[in-house]
Formats: structure tokens, C-alpha cells, sequence
């Protein structure tokens, strides 16, 4: 169909459940039949780069920053944001349960050299982590791997190996909530603002890529911040939690 | 020592392929004492017939019933040499070395009888060819002695001497005749009438599958009962 | 443990319930595959053939580097061929990135060592049967590789079918040339990564066996058909 | 195409740095593979020689099934073991996920029907040829196994070759069973996804042609010391 | 017609393997005019020899000459029967079909020709059985027809009458006979000294992979000249 558009977005994202809202409400009011491509981070934006996808669905503002200056997109437009949330065993040696300041965790997991799973492939998620584990004074490159796993593998993978090695893990609150194997895994802190974790689209510069659907993406940016969008994202919940908090600032369709 | 296999018994044996009859029925008994010939036009059944006493195909109707009742030790006692030579791929000393070092026989031991065998059959300077290089009469003397290596009671032989020269011919045929007198019972094919004269103590003519005759060997050359088998008998160039 | 019995009791009423969106991609998976099969056969049995019969100076080596490609891991073969046919590579214009076409260019790469591996060993033997005949009555080169190929065909399903098998649990490289797009290019295998992601074994194990279950059917189904391991059959 | 090139140089220089990393993971790749390879041929040989003399009353849909079984996505493979192994599953105790062992376990059972079945042919034809033979000598069946084995050795490589190849490029199931984890279970492959996931392609494309090379390495090294495709040589 | 590849010239030719050497250096000229044959003990290297001249072995040193020039048709004006038949995993009639329709000739022609070859050699009647299932002698027939059915200028014939019953044995030779008149060259080897007499024009006797007599049939049966010869045809139990 001519009215098909790309868009690249990450694991964690589609994992929330929120696309299969989304995709159906977009062809609905714009006729606009979405194709995603759920990989990681890098890869997206990598989709990006190369022309191969019309828009980028992320979250990891610095790299998004890079993309526009880099030029290859023409616009970053924050949708919505949800949070990160520590998961760890339900004995909980590090004691997570009690503490809301992710860098009071952190540094407990590591006083008490708990297992720990480390996305360990530079996606949003994991540079998060890293810059997390900055904040409370402590370097990645340095901690013991005998406890701090680096796994490089997508958030779901990441999941499976902690819930294996029942290790505490930095996950985004969708991918938790839709997670089936949980094993004796439970959500155990949250709430720190440092743990926000903001979505935003990047619509590619047709500059750079003559035949890149600029027309569609741009409906597609606007629709996300439409009233309607936004209220969807707003209003949808896993067992009775709301995932993401819908933050768009108008934008003049232009 | 005297074989305990034969006399074996045929009865109303059948072998056919998709239902085509390759031997059979038949009904008679191979007994004990002298070579027993089998002889006949090409595509008569000869190799089936050897193959089915040897157990290779089995009997679609009917049976082959041996003297000795114990079926292993049936099949442990016999040796065939087959009409088209199958050489392991090794060397030819390597290829008798192999039914003696299956039976256990220690290394050693078996090098020794396996080389003393393939001289027998004039194979000497040949233990390190490659079996599957052997020339056709090579490899015919080299199935022969792979046979007689273990010892067995019975032998049966497919056309062992057919591309065999003239001296090689009288050796394996001597080696046949020694055999004889060992003790070792033997049923044998042909198409060389003069080697039949020589051998045979009985002769078993096929004819299109069907077994015409199994009779006493001079009886058979004086006069043949079957019509065929006088037409093949006078047949032959002497 | 209780994954593989959700598992078995769920793939039996998704085969069942003729379950609509099973059966999208059960057919995806299938055209994709047999596609790339039938492709890879049509170069592949011809060359193994080939390096059979003739005798170059190099033989050796390129039968060692055809063995090494058996180990292409399906992830680069994916790179390689998203790179060319990526807009910005020297294909993009043909516009294949993110179809099921580029995952059959993908699969035929993949299978074709295994396929050229397989043949060659089998009409090799065949060639030692029949190489003074074929010489002797002077065939051409390929007169001798057709020959070859008809007479050895049914040793050659194990090679094709090594190749379907190779093919239809592939995921590495579809995944990245096919993009995984519901709908569009989602087939068993990637339906199966993408469970595994969102934690759901039990699913993704019920669809591994559909699969499974399609291989074994299929496989079958040829033999029966070719008359494999029949008494009496070459 | 700019990967391309880039990950050549790439390549060129990771290997005569001898990268301290990647000789780790290169090193970590080969043993789990071999030791696969090796466990794999003590049982798919003899098992694949067993079912070409055996003519048992189901072996065709034996041999269909294996066939079929050549076709097991790795990703299922993994899960299954994954679900064996972990804390939960019968074989929790032994605390094997998340480590080699785990790996060479499923690259064991994904290499296995490949093994056999090409196995099973190649004995197949030699057992067309000793048939006769080898029964009229009297042999039990494992004397024909240890028999024909020998004697196929030549033509057995390619089945162990294959084997090979399919498991030091195989990523779905090690990635689920071994994690992935840095200096511990990272091999090349689930080292070339995660650099593919990060978008550094021309990386994964590196290890990918450095993995090539390993392998083409190998073959020849192989074939050379065996004197396969040597002029009258079985 | 009048074959126009012989005279054939080796030239010093020898044939080795892995430094054994299995013929030669064999120096002598096969003239047109009735059949050579070829005798001489198992491993003298007369199928070595016969294949040389047919181009399947190379010569190690020497050279092989033919009269007639142009390579390609001496390939294709030859035929070839080997000592252990070559059989196509096809039915019998494809098998003679086969080198027809390599040569482009008709379907239905080929059958037709095919068919009568089939019967000229005896097989009437297994036409359509497998060709890997025909009987030794069977099998060494249909080599024969496959030879035969390209009408060759120059006949190979390795030991064709190995395994044939009498009958067989004198349809082959009325056969070859036949050929003969029809001009056809035939070099041939055999085992059947009775064969040799009947048939030879030239006998080329090989000993131990040299070559020590290539003379008129006639003489060579009067006097052999070298000993080794004498004692060979002495050999001989007629
Ligand atoms: N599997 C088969 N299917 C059909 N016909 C077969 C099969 N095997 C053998 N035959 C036929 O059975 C007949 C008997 O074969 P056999 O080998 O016993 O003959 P033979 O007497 O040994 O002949 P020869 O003297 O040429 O060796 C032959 O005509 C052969 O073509
Ligand atoms: N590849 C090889 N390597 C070593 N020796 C070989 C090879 N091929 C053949 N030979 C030997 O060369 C000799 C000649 O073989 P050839 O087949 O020409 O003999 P022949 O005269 O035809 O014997 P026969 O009358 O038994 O057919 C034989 O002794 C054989 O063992
Ligand atoms: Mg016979
Ligand atoms: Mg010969």
C-alpha cells in the first residue's frame, strides 16, 4: 500500500503491549499502516542512518541529540515517558524493597555483592544504568563481574538470565509488567525521578534520503501528539497499572 | 574330520524378486562327500540358489533345512566366495586378516595364516596393493583365500575360476581338490565344462529356475535325463 | 517443566483451532523456505556435481572453503545482505530491505554450502562407480553431471532436505533482512525469538513445535513419495 | 558498503593485534564447539551407521524424523534446555545455566541430526558395496558399524565438518542458554549479535569474517593432514 | 568401410602407479585385420594395456599414436568392454539407450536399435529389469550390446566371455565374428585359450607388465618365441 511507513523502535517499548493500541488507532484516523521494526537502540537508529526506516521510535536522549545534529533527522519530538524499576529476587539480599533512591540501591546490591544482570549492549536502558551506577560512585568497567553480569543482550534475553540467575536487573516498567517468566522475580524499587525514562520520535531528513516518506512520518508525529494519542498511551495499563505518562508538547504540524 | 552341515535339504524352496521366480520350486538334497556342480545357462538361477543355501536371500516359500541344527553355528562353518569379488577397502593382506581378527584370532597368529593363505593362492608381492586394485583375477584369488583363511566346512564357490589364467586355474582347482580330502564340503558353480568334469562328484542342472537335475556325476555326463541338459551338455565346445 | 506441557497442550489448539494468525505465518515460513530451496537446489546440486567430476588444481581447497562456509553464522550472512540491499547500499533501489524476498536471497546464502557439500560426497561415490563408463562412451563435462544427478537423485533428497531443515529453523539472518514486520515478514522462527523476549516460553515452545511438526510431516511426505529406503530402490 | 570495507581493515587488524578480547572469545567459541563436535560424532556415528545396516520396521520414519529434526529452530533448542536447566527444572541442581557446559549441551543436540543423517548416507552406499560380504563372513551388527565406519572415514569428515560448521555459527540457543555473559560465556557469535544490535555492523561483519577464517583454517587443516580428494585415495 | 584408426603406435609408453609400474615400456604396433588378442597370467597388466590404448590410464612416458588425427574421433570411434561391467543404476534397455541419445540419436530410433542389440546378445526378455540386478553373465551381455550399439571402429574387449555360458560364449564370438567382417578393429583379452585360437589373428602376450610377443597368430601358436610364452600356452589344459 502506497500509505505504509517504518518505524524503528526498541525491544523494550513493543514489549509494553502499547503498539498493539497505537498501531491499529493510527490506521484508523490516518490511514497510515505502521510496519515496526522492534531492535535494539543501536540498531534503530543505525536503521536510521541508513535510510531504511522513516521514523525512530527510542529512548536514549543523548544518542537521539547526536542523530538530529548529525543530521539525520530533522526533528526529536518527546511523546511520553515511563519509568525504570529495580527487579530482584524475592528474598531480596540487598534489601531493595525498603529504598526508593536508586543510588542507595545500587550501592547496596554492590556492598553486598548481590547478583546483578547488566543489559551490557548500549541501549537506552543500559546507558541509563551505567550513568546510574556513576551516580553512586561506582565504575562499570571496574565492578566484580563474579556478581555484576554483563549480559549483552535485549531487554527481554536479559530478563530470562536474571529470572535464571535470580539477580536483581534495571528494567523498564512495561517490559516487567508483560514479562511471563518472572520465576522468583519481584519488582522491588521505584520511583526515584532519576528512573524517568523518556520516549521520543525522530522523523528522518529526506535530505539525506530522497525516497524516505517524510509526508508520513510527519502524520505520524503529529498523530502521536494528537489529543486522541495521548490519551490512548495515557489510559493504557497492564493489570491494573498505567505504564506511560503521555508528556507531548504541541507541535505545529508543519 | 567329517562336516556336520551336510546333508541339506530343499523343500519346495522358492526365491523371487517382485514376483518374479529366480529359483525354485525345489526340492532336493545335497549330500555329503565329493563337489557337488552347479550348472546351467546364464540367468538360470545358479548364483540365487548358492546365495539362498548360504542364507543371503531368503526363501519366499519353502525352506533349506542343514544336518546341523544349531543355526549359528550354520552360518560360522561356511565361507562363499562370491562371482563378482567384494574387496574391502584395504590392503589385500588386510582383507583376509579380517574374517580371522572377527573370530578373535590374535593379530600376530592371523598375519601369519592370512600371508601363508595368499601365497596359496599365488598372491605373493601383492599383501600391500590396494584390494580394490587388484586386477579381476587378483581379486578372485584374493576372495578365495579370504574364504578358506577360517576353515570352513563348507564352501561354496561362484564361479571362482572365471577370469582366472591357466596356471591359476589348476592351482585353485588343486587347492579345491585338497580341500576335498580335508573333509571340507563343496557346492560349486561353473560355466567351464572341462572344470566340471574335473571336479564334480555331483552335478545340479538349472534351467530357467527350475532344477532339472541332481545326480551322480557320470551318470549326468553318460546321459542327461532332461532334454535342456543334453542341449547344454552337447552345447559345449571341447 | 510446566512450560513444556503448556507448551504441548497449546501448540495442539493453535494446530486445532486452525489458529489464523498461526497459519499467516506457518505460510510465510513455508513460501519463504521452499523458495530459497528450490533456488539453492537449482545452483547448488549442478556445482557439487560438478566439483565431483572435474579434477582441478585447486579442488581441494575449494571443497575445504565450501565445508568452512557450512559455518557462515547466519547473523553475518544477514549483515552482509542487509548492507547491499539497504537504501543506502548498491541495491537499495530495488526497494527488497524488509520483504520476504531479501529473506529467501538471505536463506538461499546460507543453505547453498551445506547443499554443494552434500552432493559433492554423494556423486562422488557415484562417479567411482561410473567414471570409466562415462569416460569411455566420451560425455561431455555436463553430460556426465546430468547423469550423475538423475542417477543419484534419491541420495540427493538428504541434501536438499539437509538444506529445507537448515533453512526453516533459520532465524538469525531473516530476522535482520526480514525485520521481523507482523503481518509482513514474520515467520515461525522469528514469532519464536520474539516470544522468547517477552519471557513467553510456553508459546514460543508450542510454535517450535508446529514446526517441528511441519519438518516431520514434510520429510514424510517425500520420502513416501520418492520411495526412500525402500527395499530394493537406489 | 563502507561496513564492508571498514570491517575488512577491521578484521585485518583485531587479528594481528591479537586482540587480548577476542582471542578470549575466539578461544571460548572453539572449545565449546569442539567438545560439541566431539560429543556429538561419539554418538551420531555409530547411530547413523547403526540405522543404515539395521532394516528395522520403521526406519524410514525414523530416518524422516531425523531428517526433519535437522530443521530444529536453535532458538527451541535453547529454550528447552534453558527450561532443563534452570533453578526450577529437573536439572536445577546441577547449576549449569548460564555456563559452557550449557552451550556444548545445546549445540550437542542441534548438530546431532545433521550428523546422523549425513552419516547414515555415506554409510549407506558403503554398505551397498560389504552387504553380502559382511554377512556371509557372519559379523554381528557392531562389528559392521565399527566396519563400515572405518572404512568410510574419508566420507565421515564431511559429516563431522558439517557439524562443525552448523555449531561454531549457531547463536539462538547459546545466546538463551549461555546468556551471553561477558568473559564468561561470550562467544563470537552472540558476540556479532550483540555489535549487530548496537548497530555497530561493521564490527559484527569483523568478527564475522574473523570467525570465516577460523573455519576455513580449520577445513583445510583438516582435509590436508586427512588426504581427502587425493588422487586414489578412499 | 575401412577403420581408419589403425595402425596404433605405442611409443616407449609406460603406465605406473605410485611407482609400481603396471605396463611397459612397451614399444609395438597393432595393425589393422582381425582380432589381437591379448593373453598372458593374471597381473600382467593386459587390462592396464587395453585401457591405455583407450585413454582411461595416461601414459607415465611413451606415447599411444593412432592413424587417425583428430583426438575426438578417436575417442568416439571406440568402445569399450570392461573385465568388471559397468552397469547404470537404469533398466537394461536404458543402459544400451544411454550412449545413443548422448549422441543425439532419436528417442524411438534408439529404442529400436537398442531393443534389436538387446536380443542380438540374448537378453530378450529382461529388458526392463535393472541392470544392477542382471546376472554376472547378463550383465557382462548387455556391456557387450552397450558397446556394440554405437557401431565403433575399434572394439575394446576386456575378458567379454568371462562369465558366459557355451551358448552365450558362441553368440558373442559369432558376434564378434560378424564384426569383423563388418570391418570393425577388435583388440581383445582372454583367459580361453580356445577362444584365442578360435578368434586371434594377432596375439600380444604380456608378461609381467612387458610386452614380449606381438605376432601372427598362426606362428605364435607354432612357436612362441620367448619361454615364458611357451610355457604359458604348455600351461594350457585343452
Ligand atoms: N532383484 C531382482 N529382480 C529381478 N530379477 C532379478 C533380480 N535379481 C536377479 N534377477 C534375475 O534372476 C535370474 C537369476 O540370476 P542368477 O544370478 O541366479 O543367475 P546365474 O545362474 O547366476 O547366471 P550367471 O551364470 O550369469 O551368473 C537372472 O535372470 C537375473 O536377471
Ligand atoms: N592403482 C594401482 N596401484 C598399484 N598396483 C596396481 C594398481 N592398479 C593395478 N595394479 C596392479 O597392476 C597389475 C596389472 O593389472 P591388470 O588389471 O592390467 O592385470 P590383468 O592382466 O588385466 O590381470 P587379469 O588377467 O587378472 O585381469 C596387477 O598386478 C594389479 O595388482
Ligand atoms: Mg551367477
Ligand atoms: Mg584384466
Amino acid at each position: 500500500a502506497a500509505d505504509t511507513m517504518r518505524l524503528a523502535v526498541t525491544t523494550s517499548f513493543h514489549n509494553s503491549g502499547l503498539s498493539d493500541i497505537l498501531i491499529p488507532a493510527i490506521k484508523e484516523d490516518t490511514g497510515i499502516e505502521v510496519q515496526l521494526l522492534v531492535v535494539g537502540t543501536g540498531q534503530a537508529l543505525k536503521l536510521g542512518r541508513q535510510g531504511d526506516v522513516d521514523a525512530v521510535l527510542v529512548h536514549s536522549k543523548k544518542a537521539e541529540e547526536q542523530f538530529i545534529n548529525e543530521g539525520f533527522g530533522t526533528r526529536r519530538t518527546e511523546i511520553m515517558y515511563n519509568d525504570f524499576v529495580f527487579i530482584g529476587p524475592k528474598a531480596d539480599p540487598a534489601k531493595l524493597a525498603d529504598v526508593k533512591q536508586a543510588q542507595v540501591a545500587l550501592k547496596s546490591i554492590a556492598a553486598t555483592k548481590s547478583p546483578f544482570v547488566s543489559r551490557g549492549d548500549e541501549s537506552g536502558t543500559h546507558k541509563r544504568e551505567t550513568s546510574l551506577w556513576k551516580g553512586a560512585g561506582l565504575d562499570t568497567e571496574t565492578l566484580d563481574s563474579s556478581w555484576y553480569r554483563e549480559v549483552g543482550a535485549g531487554m527481554g534475553a536479559a530478563l530470562n538470565i536474571a529470572s535464571g540467575m535470580n539477580a536483581y536487573i534495571l528494567a523498564d516498567r512495561a517490559s516487567w509488567l508483560n514479562f511471563k517468566n518472572k520465576g522468583s522475580l519481584a519488582l522491588l524499587s521505584w520511583g526515584d525521578p532519576v528512573l524517568f525514562n523518556q520516549y521520543a520520535l525522530l522523523t528522518l531528513n529526506a535530505e539525506k534520503h530522497p525516497h524516505i516518506k517524510s509526508g508520513l512520518s510527519k502524520k505520524l508525529e503529529a498523530w502521536l501528539v494528537s489529543e486522541r494519542a495521548q490519551k490512548l498511551i495515557g489510559t493504557y495499563e497492564i493489570d491494573g497499572q498505567t505504564l506511560f505518562v503521555p508528556n507531548a508538547k504541541k507541535v505545529d504540524a508543519s | 574330520m567329517v562336516s556336520t552341515l551336510l546333508p541339506i535339504r530343499l523343500e519346495e524352496a522358492v526365491v523371487s524378486k517382485r514376483s518374479k521366480i529366480l529359483v525354485g520350486p525345489v526340492s532336493t538334497s545335497i549330500d555329503a562327500g565329493g563337489p557337488t556342480m552347479i550348472i546351467g545357462p546364464n540367468g538360470a538361477g545358479k548364483t540365487t540358489l548358492l546365495r539362498l543355501i548360504h542364507g543371503l536371500e531368503r526363501a519366499r516359500r519353502g525352506q533349506v533345512v542343514f544336518a546341523e541344527p544349531d543355526i549359528n553355528e550354520v552360518r560360522r562353518k561356511q565361507s562363499f566366495v562370491f562371482q563378482k569379488p567384494i574387496m574391502l577397502r584395504r590392503s589385500a593382506l588386510d582383507n583376509v586378516i579380517y574374517p580371522l581378527s572377527l573370530r578373535g584370532v590374535p593379530k600376530a597368529e592371523a598375519k601369519q595364516s592370512a600371508l601363508a593363505m595368499i601365497e596359496r593362492v599365488g598372491l605373493k608381492g601383492s599383501e600391500d596393493t590396494r584390494a580394490t586394485f587388484l586386477s579381476g583375477g587378483e581379486a578372485q584369488k584374493l576372495a578365495i583365500a579370504r574364504a578358506l583363511v577360517t576353515k570352513p566346512d563348507l564352501l561354496l564357490l561362484d564361479e571362482p575360476t572365471a577370469s582366472l589364467d591357466a596356471q591359476a586355474m589348476r592351482d585353485i582347482e588343486a587347492l579345491i581338490q585338497q580341500a576335498v580330502l580335508d573333509g571340507v564340503e563343496i557346492i560349486m558353480t561353473t560355466h567351464d565344462m572341462g572344470q566340471a568334469r574335473r571336479l564334480a562328484n555331483n552335478i545340479i542342472f538349472l534351467h530357467e529356475a527350475r532344477l532339472l537335475e541332481n545326480t551322480e556325476a557320470n551318470l549326468f555326463w553318460e546321459k542327461p535325463q532332461s532334454d535342456e541338459a543334453r542341449r547344454f551338455v552337447d552345447g559345449e565346445i571341447v | 517443566m510446566a512450560d513444556i506441557l503448556a507448551a504441548l497442550s497449546q501448540a495442539f489448539w493453535l494446530l486445532v483451532s486452525f489458529d489464523a494468525d498461526l497459519m499467516e505465518i506457518v505460510w510465510r515460513s513455508l513460501s519463504v523456505t521452499v523458495s530459497a530451496v528450490v533456488i539453492a537446489s537449482l545452483i547448488g546440486l549442478p556445482f557439487g556435481a560438478w566439483i565431483a567430476v572435474r579434477r582441478f588444481r585447486f579442488r581441494r581447497y575449494v571443497i575445504a572453503i565450501i565445508n568452512a562456509f557450512m559455518g557462515l553464522p547466519p547473523v553475518v550472512v544477514g549483515l552482509v545482505v542487509y548492507i547491499l540491499l539497504s537504501r543506502s547500499g548498491p541495491f537499495g533501489v530495488l526497494n527488497l530491505l524488509f520483504t520476504p524476498t531479501a529473506m529467501v536471497i538471505a536463506q538461499v546464502i546460507i543453505i547453498l554450502p551445506i547443499l554443494i557439500s552434500i552432493t559433492h560426497q554423494s556423486i562422488r561415490d557415484l562417479w567411482a562407480n561410473y567414471h570409466d563408463l562415462l569416460i569411455s562412451i566420451g560425455t561431455s563435462r555436463w553430460q556426465r553431471v546430468v547423469t550423475l544427478l538423475f542417477d543419484a537423485r534419491r541420495a540427493l533428497l538428504t541434501a536438499v532436505l539437509a538444506g529445507f531443515g537448515r533453512a526453516i529453523g533459520e532465524v538469525g539472518a531473516i530476522m535482520i533482512v526480514g525485520g521481523n514486520i507482523d503481518h509482513v515478514t514474520r515467520v515461525l522462527t522469528t514469532a519464536i525469538a520474539l516470544e522468547t523476549g517477552k519471557g513467553d516460553f510456553s508459546l514460543a515452545l508450542a510454535l517450535g513445535i508446529v514446526l517441528i511438526i511441519i519438518a516431520v510431516v514434510l520429510n514424510l511426505l517425500i520420502h513416501t513419495i520418492s520411495k526412500t529406503e525402500r527395499e530394493g530402490t537406489w
